[in-house]
């Protein structure tokens, strides 16, 4: 019965989104305001496809509007990361004493060696995508990811090893002040946080963009730290 | 003029710093807060004869409105940013000594991430950024809620990381329909466009918003979380969720049907939903025995009556609703900040172990009734003045339809009397239960001494003299009223 | 292209489905992997190399870590709620 | 001396009193009483000081309306009403509340509870009047809870009720703002001449409903005997006599002060004019009362019930719109403040020394150990059954000769029966008290101390001064009647100078004076009287053992099972089942939180496909 009416809930739900999506434009406003969805002036999406690349002298325009247009979600997004990880540990700190440890069953030699050769590579992989995120698909985030991901491989396979909390700790902090001191910087300068405040130089060079390779470092570190530090805790080994 | 974006930007750097000040130095972490929040209280209110003038807009990075995000602090964003700072700071001095177990440093940074996130919601201009703030109050509050780590908290918190998931869900597809729709995320240039909601495509993306919203601003059938998670979670945080989480939720449904919108057909609507919210919240709160669900459950009933006010669509009846928001908020943290070191008093949350708490903690206990009395509306206390103002602008509207639900409403008052006035007497005049323990670790510190001292002055002088606040609510209640004015000074020209 | 893409999203909702109704939570965090998969891939062809990376590396590859740790430290089987 | 200066006085006492009272407990009593005296100083002091110079705007803003307070003979007079009783009061709870706990909080809500009531007479504007009102409402619900116990109970019922009357009022006062754009009382009544007689119906409802809770008036009355027999003995006095007063205060204030006479008269036709059916609840609110209060054993019920009861003269009065009818109204109101007052403090004097007991099947002969307290019942009593020489004879005789020459047979026959009641139910009180056999255990009882005596005999005093001298509460009254627009009557100082049922006091006195004279001759002239000892239990020829014997007990048993059929409390049954109800309803309300995040979800998922549909099915946006 109950599976019965959510499911017909659900449907009605549905049919509401379907009815929005299929173009069937119900009112008047729909005709005149579509037609022009494709104008830089009505739909600001086209202005930074078109514009961005000038205005910011970033190859990835994904990258200005993360970091420049829209950089104040991005630090909300940062923070919300942030929040998840911290708030992971402070449920976690409770627990911790009761918890028994569980015993570490260290990994066969193969799986080990090969863990501790391929850390380095993974980080460096990561490094690359984020400090290049200005220029190529990825950035700061997914470049922190990858990073994460690497200490998650050291986790599984080399038990007993792994982060320091205090470090994370202080990478954490570091990487998020870092980030708002180039916001506030702009606003000392020009007035307006988050602002470009950088020289650009030219489009595609690895030293461009302004404070856009800045920000998506800072968010790379951020990202990862707070990443390795979820992990961290969830393993149930972290000091 | 300091820009406004230092209310989100300085708190956020001090929360990002406490981890290495953690390091140097155990004791520092806890007065983080403080800091925080005083410096946002002073900005804000530094802010508010500015913004009385005319909203501030800011933008960020450097570009123009609709091409960026931008905040908009106008009257009543001021004066809500005001108002959590202000019960932030005195949350903040309570917290310093009644957090006492789990990770405490872990606590400030969360804390300080809800009222930033409170306050961007309150402050920002651009639909999308709407709901990364609010994401940002949302999830430090699912943190806190089971920061405690017991098995009731984390119930309470995983059941209302379900609903509040479910709610940012909904709010995402709905902003994801705006956008389709309009190509802009900006508020004001999507209200520029909006001709009316008559649109079905534009009805599903504002269902969506005040659904999403609604599951934080604890609308009646999406309110299942929050008896839960006010009662579980530590009284300080209670005292924060009811007092402004869940009007944040509130205040974004406000702006979403006023400005973007300009939905007015929909509003008797939510002002039936309203008083049900209302009735419901006062029925449930009744026969509690636990006394913070019973205040958990008093806070729907505020909340119900809050949008109420909301619905009415008129000046008075928005300014009524901002004021109740401002005076519920100050009520309902007392309330908690009290009942929580009765609780370690008396080890127990049921009210009955209360009784006769009036003569173990007399100044906790004076302050409790003072925040009830004003709950109920009794003059000469806050809560008499917002909701006077409520009921004039209900009968200052003339319709039939909205008296008829203010004469329902105002049984829920009567309600709200007989359970406030019944802990009321089991505070002074019921004698204490024999075998309740004396636990030496209730004694109350002067650092929430100080917070629920304040809470009552500052209750029983708004009360005597609303003019404090009153000269806001005018203007607060044009900035969400007055649509055009709004598109004009975001938008320029 | 189009038909490749309604495949996908076949999968996904297939996959989701099947999230929601596996017992062994093991194989519902797989089954949400694949959903993320699938999206991460349909991102790809839709331009967004971008979010195609963000969702591959977190959605599929952190989050189900994740989630095998969290199933790790309680209980593998979701127990038969009641069915009314 | 302005309005202001006396509320100053009023609230600063309550709060100076509270903190004395953590300094030295004399301090405290010497405050209590110091600032209760001072403030009926200060009234009578400010007697005749009318007019413009003291209306005082004391909060130019409040959310845009201005709060002000004014001096008017209607003020006046209740306000010297008002603190005279509280005074005489504070000053009985000197002894009689020696040795209790809690005692600054007991002196500084007393005077709280004044302070409101002052407040409601002296306001300009019904805004403050409401804020007084509440504060008045809420002090007096903490100061019936004070004894605990079963006075928690009475203490709920009290506030739960009042706080209907409060809403009811918020709604037609802001009525009148939406209306008229303004809440001062001088404005209102120029601008609601012109207004529709339904929207003054509607008005005079709304409002009647509080003042109809404060004043008891049935069915609204349910709370009164609870709460009056559960406050300690000074409060109930002032609960009684003035508290329960502002209910008329304010009918007087809504009905003829802003409504107006000429509207209230024309309200609704023939049987169902307004006045004609407030009236007939008066008549029912005197008849059933006062025989509920036969039924009773407890003292202060007793008394309860017949404050309530005597409330229907007043109204009964007051409805009438003629001159003689309201100023009996008024009169009466003093009147039974004076001596319900003075029953109650006797009460509570024999409670003191008796230690707690208010059974009248328990009580009995103190005539001799408690002479004072006998005295002041006796006169009490008097009063109340209205007595000639005594004031309640005088306002009765108002309300009778304003029944009869308005011809309203069947009410006036009400209000004769009720006045049956009243002598049959206070002799039980005066004689189950302090006639008959002195029970052993009471041997050593002794007299009042002195501080109770003073306020009893005070009210004696002042029962015989009115009862004599009425012309003295009449010119006052005549001053009020002045302002609303009534015609003024012929006084003397002796009572009514001309027309049908003159009267005078002074010619009536002789003749009381000559018959009391004949009376005590002719018992010189009897025989002589022998004395026996009280306790002496002698009946019928065999003696009876010492306490078993009490003559009074089940004194009217025979007339009780005639009546008592009829006189349940059907009303407070109602409101017993209605609560209960809901409470049920409540309980099932709460079920809606199962406690289960899935039906949680649901709901929301529900109440986002409600609003599709709605639009998808009907498209209501």
């Amino acid at each position: 019965m109950r599976r019965l009416i959510s499911l017909l809930l659900l449907l009605i739900v549905a049919l509401g989104i379907f009815l929005c999506f299929s173009g069937a434009s119900f009112g008047a406003e729909g005709a005149s305001r579509a037609g022009k969805l494709t104008e830089d002036k009505v739909n600001f999406g086209r202005r930074y496809a078109s514009r961005g690349l000038e205005e910011n002298k970033a190859g990835n325009i994904v990258a200005s509007v993360v970091v420049n247009y829209r950089g104040f979600d991005t630090l909300g997004e940062v923070t919300v990361l942030f929040i998840a990880a911290v708030g992971l540990a402070a449920i976690l700190h409770a627990r911790r004493e009761e918890a028994t440890p569980s015993k570490a069953e260290p990994a066969s030699l193969i799986v080990f060696t090969g863990c501790r050769f391929l850390f380095p590579l993974i980080l460096l992989l990561g490094a690359y995508i984020f400090i290049h995120g200005h220029l190529t698909p990825g950035g700061g985030f997914q470049g922190g990811a990858v990073v994460a991901s690497g200490f998650l491989l050291i986790y599984l396979g080399c038990r007993g090893r792994g982060l320091r909390s205090a470090g994370v700790a202080v990478a954490e902090s570091l990487s998020g002040l870092a980030f708002l001191a180039v916001a506030l910087v702009g606003l000392a300068v020009g007035g307006s946080f988050l602002l470009n405040f950088l020289p650009k130089g030219s489009a595609f060079a690895l030293f461009s963009g302004g404070v856009i390779p800045l920000i998506y470092v800072a968010i790379g570190f951020k990202v990862g730290s707070e990443l390795g530090g979820i992990i961290d805790n969830l393993s149930g080994e972290a000091r | 003029m300091v820009s406004p974006i230092l209310l989100i930007a300085v708190p956020l750097g001090l929360a990002f710093a406490i981890p290495v000040l953690g390091l140097a130095s155990k004791r520092v972490p806890r007065y983080v807060p403080v800091i925080a929040m005083l410096f946002n209280l002073v900005v804000s209110v530094s802010l508010l004869p500015h913004a009385l003038k005319a909203p501030i807009v800011v933008r960020t990075a450097g570009w123009a409105p609709p091409y960026s995000i931008h905040l908009v602090a106008g009257p009543l964003g001021v004066l809500l940013s005001s108002l959590i700072a202000l019960i932030g700071l005195l949350v903040a001095v309570y917290g310093i000594d009644y957090i006492r177990e789990g990770a405490k440093v872990k606590y400030q940074i969360l804390y300080i991430l809800m009222l930033v996130g409170a306050t961007g919601v309150v402050l920002t201009g651009d639909i999308f950024n709407l709901f990364v703030f609010f994401e940002v109050l949302c999830i430090s509050s699912y943190a806190l809620v089971a920061y405690r780590g017991d098995s009731t908290g984390v119930e309470a918190g995983a059941k209302y990381l379900i609903q509040g998931a479910i709610g940012s869900g909904l709010v995402l597809i709905g902003i994801g329909l705006v956008y389709g729709t309009f190509g802009t995320l900006t508020m004001a240039d999507i209200a520029a466009n909006v001709s009316s909601v008559g649109s079905f495509r534009l009805f599903v993306s504002l269902a969506f918003l005040i659904t999403g919203f609604g599951v934080e601003a604890a609308i009646f059938p999406l309110n299942g979380w929050l008896p839960d998670a006010h009662s579980s979670a530590p009284s300080s945080i209670s005292a924060i969720l009811s007092g402004i989480a869940i009007k944040a939720g509130l205040y974004a449904i406000a702006r979403v049907v006023y400005t973007v919108y300009g939905a007015s057909s929909i509003l008797p609507f939510l002002a039936v939903l309203g008083i049900v919210t209302l009735l419901i919240g006062e029925m449930c709160a009744f026969g509690q025995e636990d006394i913070k669900r019973l205040l958990a459950f008093s806070s729907i009933g505020q909340m119900g009556l809050i949008l109420f006010a909301l619905a009415l669509a008129s000046a008075t009846g928005i300014s009524g609703a901002v004021f109740l928001i401002v005076s519920h908020g100050l009520a309902k943290a007392l309330l908690f900040l009290a009942s929580g070191y009765m609780i370690y008093r008396t080890g127990s949350r049921d009210i009955s172990s209360l009784n006769g708490i009036g003569k173990r903690m007399p100044i906790m206990s004076l302050c409790f009734t003072v925040g009830a009395f004003s709950l109920i509306g009794l003059p000469p206390f806050v809560g008499f003045a917002s909701k006077f103002t409520i009921v004039r602008a209900v009968l200052g509207t003339g319709s039939t339809f909205f008296i008829t639900l203010l004469a329902i409403g105002l049984i829920g008052t009567v309600i709200e009397g007989a359970y406030f006035l019944r802990i009321v007497q089991g505070f002074y005049f019921k004698p204490a239960p024999e075998d309740s323990p004396e636990q030496t670790e209730g004694k109350v510190p002067f650092s929430a001494l100080v917070p629920v001292g304040l809470l009552a002055v500052l209750i029983l002088t708004i009360g005597l003299f609303p003019g404090i606040v009153g000269r806001v609510l005018g203007p607060a209640a044009d900035d969400l009223l007055d649509r055009t004015a709004y598109v004009q000074h975001v938008m320029g020209d | 292209m189009i038909v490749f893409q309604t495949f996908l999203v076949l999968v996904m909702i297939v996959a989701a489905l099947a999230a929601a109704r596996f017992g062994d939570l093991l194989d519902a965090v797989i089954a949400c992997a694949l959903v993320s998969l699938m999206a991460s891939i349909i991102f790809y062809f839709l331009q967004a190399p971008d979010v195609a990376m963000a969702e591959a590396s977190i959605g599929a590859g952190l989050t189900t870590a994740i989630f095998i740790f969290a199933i790790n430290r309680s209980i593998r089987y979701e127990e038969n709620e009641k069915t009314d | 001396m302005s309005p202001q200066a006396i509320l100053i006085t009023a609230f600063a006492g309550a709060g100076l009193v509270f903190l004395a009272g953590k300094v030295h407990s004399h301090l405290r009593d010497f405050l209590a009483v110091l600032s209760s005296l001072a403030l009926v100083g200060l009234i009578a002091w400010s007697h005749g000081q009318y007019g413009p110079d003291n209306e005082i705007v004391y909060v130019p803003d409040f959310l845009g309306m201005e709060l002000a307070l004014r001096l008017n003979p209607l003020a006046w007079f209740f306000a010297i009403y008002i603190a005279i009783i509280n005074a005489a009061s504070v000053v009985f709870s000197l002894s009689y509340m020696k040795g209790k706990e809690k005692l600054g909080f007991y002196y500084s809500m007393m005077l709280l509870v004044n302070a409101g009531m002052l407040g409601i007479v002296l306001s300009g504007d019904f805004l403050s009047f409401y804020i007084f009102w509440e504060i008045m409402s809420w002090s007096t619900y903490l100061l019936i809870s004070y004894r605990r116990g079963p006075a928690l109970h009475a203490g709920m019922k009290y506030i739960i009720m009042s706080l209907v009357g409060s809403c009811a009022m918020l709604v037609g006062i802001l009525s009148l703002y939406a209306q008229f754009g303004t809440l001062q009382i001088a404005e209102l009544g120029e601008a609601i001449a012109g207004s529709s007689s339904g929207y003054v119906l509607f008005i005079l409802m709304a409002m009647g409903i509080a003042f109809g809770v404060k004043f008891a008036i049935l069915p609204l009355h349910t709370w009164m005997p609870d709460a009056h027999s559960e406050a300690v003995s000074p409060f109930s006095a002032v609960l009684s006599g003035v508290l329960v007063r502002m209910g008329m205060y304010g009918f007087l204030l809504v009905m003829y002060s802003i409504v107006g006479l000429k509207t209230i008269l024309n309200l609704g036709a023939g049987f169902f004019n307004f006045h004609y059916i407030l009236s007939w609840l008066g008549a029912i609110t005197i008849v059933i009362p006062t025989f509920i209060a036969l039924l009773q054993n407890d003292a202060k019920k007793l008394l309860a019930w017949h404050g309530i009861g005597q409330g229907g003269y007043m109204i009964l009065g007051m409805a009438f719109g003629t001159s003689l009818g309201v100023a009996g109204g008024i009169f009466h109101t003093i009147n039974h403040g004076s001596y319900i007052a003075l029953l109650f403090l006797v009460v509570g004097a024999v409670e003191y020394r008796t230690g707690g007991v208010r059974d009248l099947n328990r009580l009995g002969g103190l005539i001799q150990r408690m002479p004072v307290a006998f005295f002041g019942c006796l006169v009490g009593i008097m009063g109340l059954i209205g007595m000639p020489l005594t004031n309640g004879f005088v306002s009765k005789w108002f309300i009778y000769k304003t029944l009869i020459t308005e011809g309203h047979p069947f009410l006036a026959f009400m209000a004769f029966v009720g006045t049956w009641g009243t002598i049959l139910s206070v002799y039980k009180l005066l004689h189950n008290m302090f006639l008959g056999q002195l029970p052993e255990k009471y041997k050593e009882v002794r007299k009042a101390p002195i501080s109770m005596q003073i306020p009893i005999l005070f009210f004696c005093f002042v029962i015989f001064l009115f009862g004599v001298l009425p012309g003295i509460p009449l010119r006052a009254i005549q001053g009020i009647q002045d302002t609303m627009g009534f015609a003024p009557l012929q006084l003397t100082m002796w009572g009514l100078a001309s027309g049908a049922g003159a009267l005078n006091m002074l010619n009536i006195c002789f003749a009381i004076v000559i018959a009391f004279a004949v009376v005590l001759l002719l018992m010189r002239l009897g025989a002589k009287p022998r004395r026996v000892p009280q306790e002496d239990s002698y009946a019928a020829g065999s003696s009876v053992p010492a306490g078993k014997y009490h003559h009074s007990v089940e004194f009217y048993n025979p007339l009780y099972q005639m009546i008592s059929p009829y006189l349940k409390d059907r009303v407070d049954q109602f409101y017993y089942w209605a609560a209960d109800k809901a409470q049920g309803v409540f309980e099932l309300t709460r079920r809606i939180y199962t406690g289960y995040a899935g039906t949680y979800v649901l709901y929301i998922i529900s109440f986002l496909a409600l609003l599709i549909f709605l639009q998808l099915a009907w498209e209501i946006w």
